[in-house]
């Protein structure tokens, strides 16, 4: 770690130095959430917080999320940038009448006065907890005018988009995977880790910066396929791609990082250069993110297609408890292969 | 107690200068004439959307208000019109947010339910039951931490206390010690469900103490009662001693929203309240005290009706929020990423 | 009205007559709600119930959405079958954990042990009453694996659709236009009534009967396009077609009445008719209702796709209050014949 | 009261016989071996996702349940091991759900968070804190219009007491006299925050009277006391009088959950809970009254240990659930319509 310029950071380290950076250099930037405190976060992202900030600035809640969520609210109205951690984005249903109908609809309702600079935190994703502990919660947000959603898919990404989101002026979902944390759960045991997460974006600048809400960052340029994924469904898009390579296929694989808003440019412009798209999530199939994306396609890069764009997406159940149904639900490598294999015929 | 028609506070104005007095019952009167006169215009022309009227209530909002200091918070009802009066939101510019115009306090964006105007520390009403309770204890949080001595008021009905976020919003503002002030305006009904049907424990203050909160019954269509409870829950606030849940006890006069009928209730019952008018009662005591000529007060009401009858002519007078308007509102600019 | 062939309902006697029948043969049938009871319902739908069936029956809840949804799924769980009604469709969110997260979810996690026979009835839409009081919901529950979605167009279609709804096994999500209504609303005057709305199933026979959920029906049979839309949409776009006609040109015009599950071989049977293909929803845009069905077509239709399928939807906004705003948001005649214009050149 | 290391009940077994008491004893070893395995299990090998041990809390479960008929209904939480045992849900198939088996009581679908077993009346563990709660109520609103004598009980922690869904359960509960029964497993720690750390009235029964609803703190490590208010509490809600709430004081002797250190509780603190395991005390009382020998126990304990290690076997016997096995559990097939 001495050598900054290949100093790597895990995706859980990554998050909490911006949070860190953030608190040192802007007074406003408070936490709330539960076991954030002395505990240090269930997935230790605000550990030893509360000693460097105190308790003005970090809040030990009780299980009141949609309590803790409106006071998050009235504090953003009121001059902070709050960050709320939920537990699990599975939780987030307890609050969602503050995040839909208050958050994402004040500043519109009162004329523009209002401003809500809201992070709302949240790990998300199927780790094998069963159905209540394991949703990717993304479409639903997407579906909220007003929110802003970020679902990062490696360390580097990670600190600057959540630097940019605690210093947006809007409320911004900011979804964390489980297996992307490479950090320990709250069992004590570390989370399962996934064999396709590679190295991408392991090196992390020491000091602070953004990356810009809205745009998507191309994680592999090629010219034959355009694969649309996010958080660990980049990493194997980008393990089926090399596999490709060998063939002579060249698979441009497309970060958004953020959903909403949604950098169409790069998705339309690199759709222009493939004519063959697949998009590949871990929400749920039906009116989810990847509904959205092909969407967009099909407006924006109908005359530039010559297959359709395909879906890969979990299937439309709660997620099954046994680990061979989970991961028959949620999609992997061989379903990303067999589906891009299928817009080149 | 719920029924008022038993037990009255009487007005004690010790300590209570003229000056503040007649501007307690300037403010009622305010806020009565708005809601009268937009009964009037929902009834004689096709207005937006809908409205519900605090007629009869005007004493919680101007009593509480009337405890506070000008960059202290407020957040309010779908029944909120009062609230804003009291919190010196412009006449004209609430006015004008009723007929959807651009000079509203909300652009014409929000409309009755979400009237708002953040320079008057009002955040807002809301149309969601409920929905304020932790906003304004979020304002109290954030007074907390930025050092000031500014207090929140959170405004909702007996309706509201069956909401989860309620008892949320308490124990977190007991166990942190918020400078937060709770006011159930206790109007006896949530739409058609009476208080008794509605809420295990019709004393409503007593929920206070699950959450080591000090609970207060207070009359609620005795505007110095109420300020003078207010008045006592912010100061203790900003003494860094924790919130105050003030119940205070009302009616409404007119219906749920617009013309609702409320069959539900016993004539007799509205007609027992409308005796209590917060407002004839002040105007009676002020008299009483020799504190007010009658004159005084017919004077008062003119000045009032006067500045409805330009609060109406500016709106009229006003241009129509447009069909594009609402773009540049979705999402706050951010200047500095 | 004593002519029962041509009997003409409001839609709000028409779903009240559903509950009606159903609570008379079956006794498992109760209701719950705020307002449902002594006040009738806040837009009348439940008038009468109490006295004709009894507070064991009809259950006047206190405002406590949260609370009384989840009564209604553990009621569900253990013999009945339960209608809770929703105000607006907007307060949904303060019981979003219990429909989300427990009634979608309990029939997998229990192994097939559950099911949660709830019918949630929510009335929505924009009239004026701003951004609380104005969203389509749809979206959100169609994306909530476990859970049904009817959207009826008209007082034929909610009875039957109703019916079936009161005897499926699963929850149901039934959500009631308020300006298809005919009927007043809470604050006593009647809903502003849209002059687009039609005759449209305006006759109810008095017997009872069912229309099975995932079933789309073809409200106007045409060639040269195919319309998808949903509630007072379907009205709308009935107007357009009527309009096209006079140019010769046919319009037909699919109603889906239930968008989970989605009857995805009616829509594209008839895009291999017509080619071309225009969706309409009341929702908001991004990852909504018209990307669904967008992406149902991309995937199932794409090779007889002539021109792309263009989505008519609410602006990603909050309902702003101001007529004119609310009207420029949600889609009306004009958006749909522009729409329809475009996929035709 | 919260801290029972100071405050104990004694052991009343007046009216109870033998048979009954050996039972409560052997469920209690029963949950506690369960759990037991469980944790050397997940030491030892790769098992499917995470479980929360209960140990220590026995007593809870077991003397609840023993106040309940075998159609009663009750729901559980993320640590939900022991009232699934307490209420009849064969250990063989508890065991195979936790290993994710076909054979499991949800088929390999739910895990150690949804154990469930309907033919029990056991409507399931919910991994959602709080939202068990409104859904016992309901299975009781359902018991009442179906007019049976059936009960609904729901199980709790301390921390769920601050999620809203408990208040307004709590308000219609007591409202409509449902014959629910809710108890709080108070084990003084919601993950890392203790009770005094995240409700402003540390006496959590005492929340109960915001609703009218009798609420009562019982010595939760004496299964006998807590059978006692549980019988009493059933046979109140049976006879038409509506919830009671039942706060039983006890503690986790291990972590959070899975190998989660609790760094934050004081060691000795742990130690003198230890010392008040609720089996140790149950065995040493009936011993002290002779209504059971040492060898009685250890035989049962031999039988418990015998029992476990067969369900283990069958779990390991048992074919995995396998890929598709959730396609045919996301929705119900209707036959009628
Ligand atoms: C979450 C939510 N549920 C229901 C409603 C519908 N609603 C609007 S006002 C009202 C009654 C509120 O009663 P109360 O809190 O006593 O206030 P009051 O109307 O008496 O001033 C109801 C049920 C709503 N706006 N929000
Ligand atoms: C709605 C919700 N919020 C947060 C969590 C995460 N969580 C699981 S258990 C737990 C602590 C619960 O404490 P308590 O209710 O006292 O039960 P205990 O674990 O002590 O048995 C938390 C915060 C959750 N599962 N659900
Ligand atoms: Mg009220
Ligand atoms: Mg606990």
């Amino acid at each position: 770690m001495s050598d900054l310029a290949t100093r790597e950071l895990s995706m859980m380290e990554a998050i909490r130095e911006a949070i860190v950076q953030e608190m040192r250099c802007d007074p406003r930037v408070i936490l709330l959430g539960e076991d954030v405190g002395k505990f240090g976060g269930a997935f230790h992202v605000t550990h030893d917080l509360l000693e460097e900030f105190g308790p003005r600035r970090v809040w030990d809640t009780p299980i009141s999320e949609a309590g803790f969520m409106g006071i998050g609210v009235g504090a953003a109205l009121t001059g902070m940038r709050p960050i709320v951690e939920l537990q699990y984005a599975d939780f987030i249903f307890c609050a969602m009448d503050q995040v839909v109908n208050e958050a994402a609809k004040l500043r519109l309702m009162s004329g523009g006065q209002a401003s809500v600079p809201l992070v709302i935190r949240a790990p998300q994703g199927a780790t094998g907890r069963g159905a209540q502990h394991s949703q990717s919660v993304e479409a639903w947000f997407m579906h909220t005018p007003g929110m802003k959603v970020v679902l990062p898919s490696n360390p580097y990404d990670a600190k600057g988009l959540l630097t940019s989101a605690l210093r947006d002026d809007n409320p911004v979902l900011f979804l964390e995977h489980k297996l992307l944390y490479g950090s320990a759960s709250p069992g004590g045991g570390t989370a399962k880790s996934d064999p396709a997460i590679g190295r991408l974006g392991r090196v992390v600048p020491e000091e602070s910066y953004t990356i810009p809400l809205g745009k998507a960052d191309i994680k592999r340029a090629g010219k034959h396929v355009t694969v649309v994924a996010t958080a660990v469904m980049v990493h194997r898009a980008l393990v089926v791609a090399d596999q490709l390579a060998n063939e002579g296929i060249e698979v441009e694989v497309i970060d958004p990082r953020t959903l909403a808003p949604l950098d169409t440019d790069t998705i339309l412009s690199s759709l222009r250069r493939t004519h063959r798209a697949v998009v590949v999530s871990e929400d749920t199939r039906r009116a989810g993110v990847g509904a959205e994306l092909v969407a967009v396609m099909m407006e924006g890069g109908f005359d530039d297609l010559d297959a359709p764009v395909l879906r890969v997406c979990a299937a439309d159940t709660p997620i099954p408890f046994a680990p061979a149904a989970q991961d028959h639900v949620i999609p992997n490598e061989s379903d990303i292969l067999a589906a891009i294999r299928r817009v080149l015929e | 107690m719920n029924d008022l028609t038993h037990q009255l506070a009487p007005f004690d104005f010790t300590g209570l200068d003229q000056e503040f007095l007649l501007g307690m019952h300037r403010r009622m009167l305010q806020a009565r004439e708005f809601e009268e006169q937009l009964y009037y215009l929902f009834l004689s022309r096709t207005m937006p959307g809908t409205m519900h009227q605090a007629t009869g209530q005007e004493a919680v909002a101007v009593g509480v208000v009337s405890a506070l200091l000008a960059d202290d918070y407020v957040t309010s009802t779908h029944r909120g019109h009062a609230h804003c009066v009291a919190k010196g939101v412009a006449l004209d510019a609430m006015m004008a947010e009723m007929f959807a115009k651009r000079t509203g306090s909300c652009k014409g964006m929000g409309g009755s339910m979400h009237l708002c105007d953040f320079s008057r520390g009002m955040l807002g009403a809301f149309g969601i039951v409920g929905a304020g309770i932790p906003i304004a204890a979020g304002a109290a949080l954030s007074a907390r931490v930025r050092g000031t001595q500014q207090v929140a008021v959170s405004f909702f009905g007996d309706g509201a206390t069956n909401e989860g976020i309620f008892h949320e919003t308490l124990n977190m503002a007991s166990l942190w010690k918020l400078p937060a002030l709770f006011v159930i305006e206790n109007n006896q009904y949530a739409l058609s469900m009476s208080v008794q049907e509605s809420s295990a424990l019709p004393n409503l203050a007593a929920r206070a103490a699950a959450y080591a909160i000090p609970g207060e019954q207070v009359d609620g269509n005795n505007v110095v009662a109420v300020y003078r409870a207010a008045r006592a829950a912010a100061d203790r606030a900003r003494r860094g001693e924790g919130p105050t849940v003030l119940e205070c006890i009302t009616y409404r006069f007119r219906g749920h929203a617009r013309f609702e009928a409320s069959g539900y209730r016993d004539p007799a019952e509205v007609e027992a309240w409308k005796r209590l008018d917060p407002i004839l009662r002040l105007a009676e005591a002020l008299q009483a005290e020799g504190l007010a000529t009658s004159a005084e007060l017919e004077q008062i009401e003119a000045e009032v009706r006067a500045e409805l009858e330009a609060a109406i002519a500016f709106a009229e007078a006003s241009p129509d929020a447009e069909a594009g308007d609402y773009l540049q509102y979705i999402t706050a600019e951010t200047a500095h990423v």
